[in-house]
């Protein structure tokens, strides 16, 4: 297999038992702990400077802009200018606030995101933490996060962030089901939820091209449903700026609003790796049947790369739709959801488990 | 007021009142909403206005009358040309001028620019109400085509002052035939993609349809005016009942639909540009020639009467109210403004529906604050 | 405007004896005594032949030792617009009866009336200051003074 | 049966709505030359106004130092807010007789609303617009503005 070379495993195997030589097995684990944390911590960071960029510069093209232009060449330094901004401003004090939740919020969204990240195979051999249940840990945790949307809302005693909060309690328990159902339907076809081993599986074909039809439609219902899960537009009802001002977040200001800022765009990162990883063959590099030539060329591209490329093509497909689609009321939301999405997610499912029955996949 | 606020409480559940402005994105102006909910539902809306209230109507009694056109400009500031207009015909109808057919020609062109740059800046922000961030820009884009074409002429972008008693300030460039017809040129292309970004959209269709209905009856009985009117079925176009300037001269239809609902209200502004563009392109290769304005007595001064005098702005039927009593200033001046009657229907038609469709309904009537307190 | 209405002086004269019927420079004007405002309101909008439904521009107007309210009114159905004035001499407390269950468009035109002329309209389902919430006096009333915000040259 | 059929149907009329919109603006994303946005404090030089544009009012000037105004007040009398104000003077010819003459023509920028009825009525066109568009100013009383130079004189020919 000629894309062994980009293989992560003896790396983190050497660094492993390297530590172990010379540690503790206790002390090997709380640093291999610490390592993998500064490494997420890092490329979270990044990761998310990157996002806020991209949004901008996107957004700006698609409406004509040249967007940020001003600090660095072509504005690539705004976001970290920015990032310094958030961290140099005053802290505004609620004074109705509730002010144990008030301060906590941030750090649940935010911590939610983290440990969805650490879950995601960024390539063979890179991955945190290996779970033989994956799928259904990512879905869990990254549910988690509207927790804290919910306690904002409530502990900032703002009637904007009041009613933005409850939307997003309807919308991601509502939207959870899809997801979670989407997603099912492509492990009926794996057979398995452990994330490494469902990026194996489709070394010989991408999910959505094995799948027949019900895989493409179960990729698409993911990609709408987890745009909703990440109350991006079009289903940003809880931030709503032409209605609620800026819903959950209204009061927040300096850090604690960039923790907000930060962690809906590592959202919407991590559900585009996981739409990747399931559906796309994640660090998988793209082949195309007996076209030899084509696909050796194919494996030299990093894994790493590739699942970037993956991961970012999602990306922009979602800031595609923010940028073009009006918002969606709270009713409408719940009836795309209950009354068109659930419907087809459920004879898709059994119409999934019908073609693995048959052996119709490829 | 606060009282009213506190005491607001029906059939033992206490309401939960949201105040919506003086300053808030979509309330586009200092307008205060009031807005009492259950839910997300909205149970009552109280408009608080007079937050720029500037006493046009008091400064008006003490201006001579070539000094208060300026000041209409700041009204309905997305009008500004009608506005200036509707004075200028109401004191040359008062001291009986024959206004030459070039000046009537010039003011209509000007008039129906206005009209298109006015509903471009609706679609923008109504696109924007409802989410759809990408409108705003977009129309701000090719608005700023209209204001290069008034700002050639007039010198002025939105405030343009472009019209005096017995004619205009001065005459138009050179350059603004051939600018005109690069607009409607470009803009023919540009409006399908208005269309297809909004107008088709399924969700811009659920949002807006059947939200917000405004009857006939209502509508006539509120003295509602203009796009908002004429979704309902209310023909009330002045342009049509009462044409003045060059609008008897021309072939246009008034746009007219009567479901009454958002939908609607979006769908005349946007017939309208094309009507619009229609009017134009009837006039722009015929301008007669002829002097740009008739000479006045360098005071004006009204005979003693009333006069009044309506135009059709893009939101609406302005009418001016002018009592002289033989001064150079005016005795009163009353502005029929139509955002001001407008708003006043935003309560009946918001009632029992969300807050979204709230910020539907407020956008789709178009309302232009400075308008309504004057 | 007015060469149409042939019958409108006579029928309005036989509705109401004391109101004055006169041709303006554009509109029929009807002058007519504040207590009989409302029962020519509703006869103007009622008969099918006046059929005035249409609230056009409701203004104040201070004549000096007289405060009248102008109705302009206009017939959707004819296409036809008629003025109908009113007075109230006293100053102090002016009260007229609202038209608003007539026209309800004529709501917020009267609030703003009493907010800037002082002129209470009984009746009115909301009757409030609309512009000026906390200030005293009416500043469209001619006799208005403010010597801070009001600068004569 | 044929409610299946409007469901579906519905759906896909619906999904193909949002492609036409995603359409116009993905479209746009890959055209970089439709970008509109000017960068401002760059472009100064070669940002041009139109010439009628009215920025601010000004008294032209010759190469003399001269102007055209003679101080008759007529700019200050159909000014609406108050913005100019005219102080004459009375000089002495050089044949000898008294004359009007302006001594300071005060513009106040902040109070202007620039109707141009200055400039219109302006008997002897003494004044006009200048493109001038960058007004902002740290101090309130900059806005005060005063429109002759100093020792500047009418132009001959000028009544």
């Amino acid at each position: 297999m000629p894309f062994d070379i980009y293989d992560f495993t003896s790396l983190t195997q050497w660094i492993d038992t390297s530590l172990n030589d010379r540690l503790s097995p206790f002390w090997a684990v709380v640093a291999e702990m610490a390592i993998v944390g500064l490494l997420i911590l890092v490329f979270y960071a990044l990761i998310g400077l990157f996002l806020v960029y991209a949004e901008r510069k996107v957004c700006a093209f698609m409406q004509n802009r040249l967007g940020p232009n001003r600090v660095g060449p072509f504005g690539i330094f705004q976001t970290v200018a920015d990032l310094i901004k958030l961290l140099l401003v005053e802290l505004v004090p609620i004074r109705n606030a509730d002010k144990f939740l008030f301060n906590v919020a941030p750090f649940i969204v935010i911590i939610a995101s983290f440990m969805a990240i650490s879950a995601i195979p960024f390539a063979k051999g890179l991955h945190a933490i290996d779970l033989n249940i994956g799928v259904f840990y990512v879905i869990a945790v990254s549910a988690l996060g509207v927790i804290g949307v919910l306690l904002a809302g409530w502990s900032s005693n703002n009637k904007y962030s009041l009613i933005g909060a409850m939307r997003s309690g309807a919308q991601i328990v509502s939207y959870e089901l899809s997801v979670g159902l989407s997603l099912i339907t492509v492990i009926i076809l794996a057979g398995t939820m452990q994330l490494s081993e469902i990026v194996q599986a489709q070394s010989t074909g991408w999910f959505i091209f094995r799948g027949h039809i019900p895989a493409f439609i179960a990729f698409v219902i993911f990609l709408i449903a987890s745009t909703a899960e990440t109350n991006r537009g079009p289903f940003d009802l809880a931030e709503a700026e032409s209605e609620l001002t800026a819903g959950f977040h209204t009061e927040y200001s300096g850090i604690k609003f960039a923790f907000f800022f930060l962690a809906e765009y590592m959202n919407m990162f991590i559900v585009a790796s996981i739409a990747a990883t399931v559906f796309l063959g994640g660090w998988m590099p793209f082949h195309i049947g007996s076209w030899e030539a084509f696909n050796h060329v194919m494996d030299f591209i990093p894994p790493f790369i590739w699942y970037l490329m993956k991961t970012f093509f999602i990306i922009f497909l979602m800031m595609w739709f923010k940028w073009t689609f009006p918002r969606l009321r709270i009713d409408q939301l719940l009836t795309l959801e209950w009354k068109y999405l659930l419907p087809i997610n459920l004879v898709n499912v059994v119409f999934m488990a019908f073609i693995v029955l048959m052996g119709w996949h490829f | 007021m606060e009282e009213h606020l506190k005491n607001s409480v029906t059939d033992g559940q206490e309401e939960y009142v949201l105040n919506i402005g003086p300053q808030h994105p979509s309330t586009h102006g200092v307008l205060r909403l009031v807005a009492s909910l259950r839910g997300e539902i909205v149970t009552n809306i109280e408009p608080h206005i007079g937050y720029i209230h500037r006493g046009i109507e008091k400064m008006c009694e003490s201006l001579t009358y070539p000094q208060i056109i300026h000041l209409t400009d700041r009204m309905d500031y997305l009008s500004a040309h009608i506005n200036n207009e509707a004075v200028c015909l109401n004191v040359e109808k008062a001291l009986e001028i024959d206004i030459p057919d070039r000046i009537k020609v010039i003011r209509t062109i000007m008039a129906e620019l206005t009209r298109i740059q006015s509903h471009q800046l609706f679609w923008a922000t109504f696109g924007m109400d409802l989410g759809g961030l990408t409108c705003f820009f977009y129309g701000l884009r090719d608005r700023e085509k209209v204001l290069d074409i008034f700002e050639e002429t007039c010198g002025g972008r939105m405030i343009v002052s472009y019209n005096c008693p017995g004619g205009l300030m001065h005459d138009i460039h050179p350059g603004f035939q051939k600018r005109v017809k690069e607009f409607i040129e470009y803009f023919r292309k540009t409006l399908p993609e208005y269309d297809q970004l909004l107008t088709g959209n399924v969700i811009f269709r659920e949002r807006t349809m059947g939200i917000g209905k405004l009857t006939l009856g209502e509508a006539i009985a509120h003295g509602i005016t203009g796009p908002t009117a004429r979704a309902s079925g209310f023909s009330c176009d002045v342009r049509k009942k009462e044409p003045y300037s060059a609008y008897d001269r021309i072939k246009f239809n008034e746009v007219l639909f009567t479901e009454g609902d958002t939908y609607h209200r979006y769908l005349v502004r946007m017939d309208e540009m094309r009507q619009s563009m229609d009017i134009i392109e009837q006039l722009i290769d015929n301008i007669p020639e002829g002097p740009y304005a008739v000479k006045m007595k360098p005071i004006i001064r009204l005979p003693e009467g009333e006069y009044y005098q309506r135009v059709e702005t893009a939101r609406g039927e302005l009418g001016v109210y002018i009592i002289s009593d033989g001064n150079k200033n005016p005795y009163r001046v009353k502005f029929r403004s139509p955002n001001f009657v407008n708003l006043s229907v935003l309560n009946m038609l918001s009632k029992g529906f969300k807050i979204a469709d709230l910020i539907a309904i407020s956008g789709s009537l178009d309302l232009i604050i400075p308008d309504i307190d004057r | 405007m007015s060469a149409d209405n042939f019958n409108l002086e006579e029928s309005i004269r036989s509705f109401d004896g004391d109101a004055i019927v006169t041709e303006g420079k554009q509109f029929t004007e009807i002058t007519v005594h504040p207590e009989k405002l409302m029962a020519l309101a509703m006869f103007l909008r009622d008969n099918s032949e006046m059929g005035f439904d249409f609230p056009a521009c409701v203004s104040g107007v201070d004549y000096g030792n007289d405060l009248g309210v102008v109705y302009h009114l206009r017939s959707t159905k004819h296409n036809r617009t008629i003025v109908v004035k009113t007075r109230v001499s006293d100053r102090q407390n002016p009260v007229m009866e609202s038209v608003t269950p007539v026209w309800p468009g004529a709501e917020y035109h009267e609030r703003e009336i009493f907010d800037l002329f002082g002129i209470r309209f009984t009746n009115h389902p909301d009757l409030r200051r609309l512009f000026l919430d906390n200030s005293d006096g009416y500043p469209l009333r001619k006799d208005y003074s403010d010597d801070v915000n009001i600068v004569t040259k | 049966m044929r409610s299946i059929v409007k469901y579906i149907s519905e759906v896909l009329s619906g999904v193909w709505s949002l492609l036409k919109g995603m359409k116009v603006t993905g479209s746009y994303f890959f055209r970089p030359s439709a970008i509109v946005t000017q960068k401002y404090p760059e472009n100064r030089k070669d940002l041009v106004m139109f010439e009628r544009f009215k920025g601010e009012v000004i008294m032209p000037h010759n190469e003399n130092n001269e102007h055209r105004c003679t101080g008759c007040g007529i700019c200050e009398i159909n000014c609406p807010n108050g913005t100019i104000e005219v102080i004459t003077k009375t000089i002495i010819t050089p044949e000898g007789k008294k004359k009007r003459a302006i001594d300071k023509h005060i513009y106040r920028l902040s109070m202007c609303s620039f109707c141009a009825l200055c400039v219109k009525t302006c008997p002897s066109n003494a004044l006009a617009f200048s493109q001038e568009f960058e007004h902002a100013v740290f101090d309130r009383s900059k806005l005060i503005k005063i429109s002759n130079k100093p020792g500047s004189q009418l132009m001959k020919g000028v009544e």
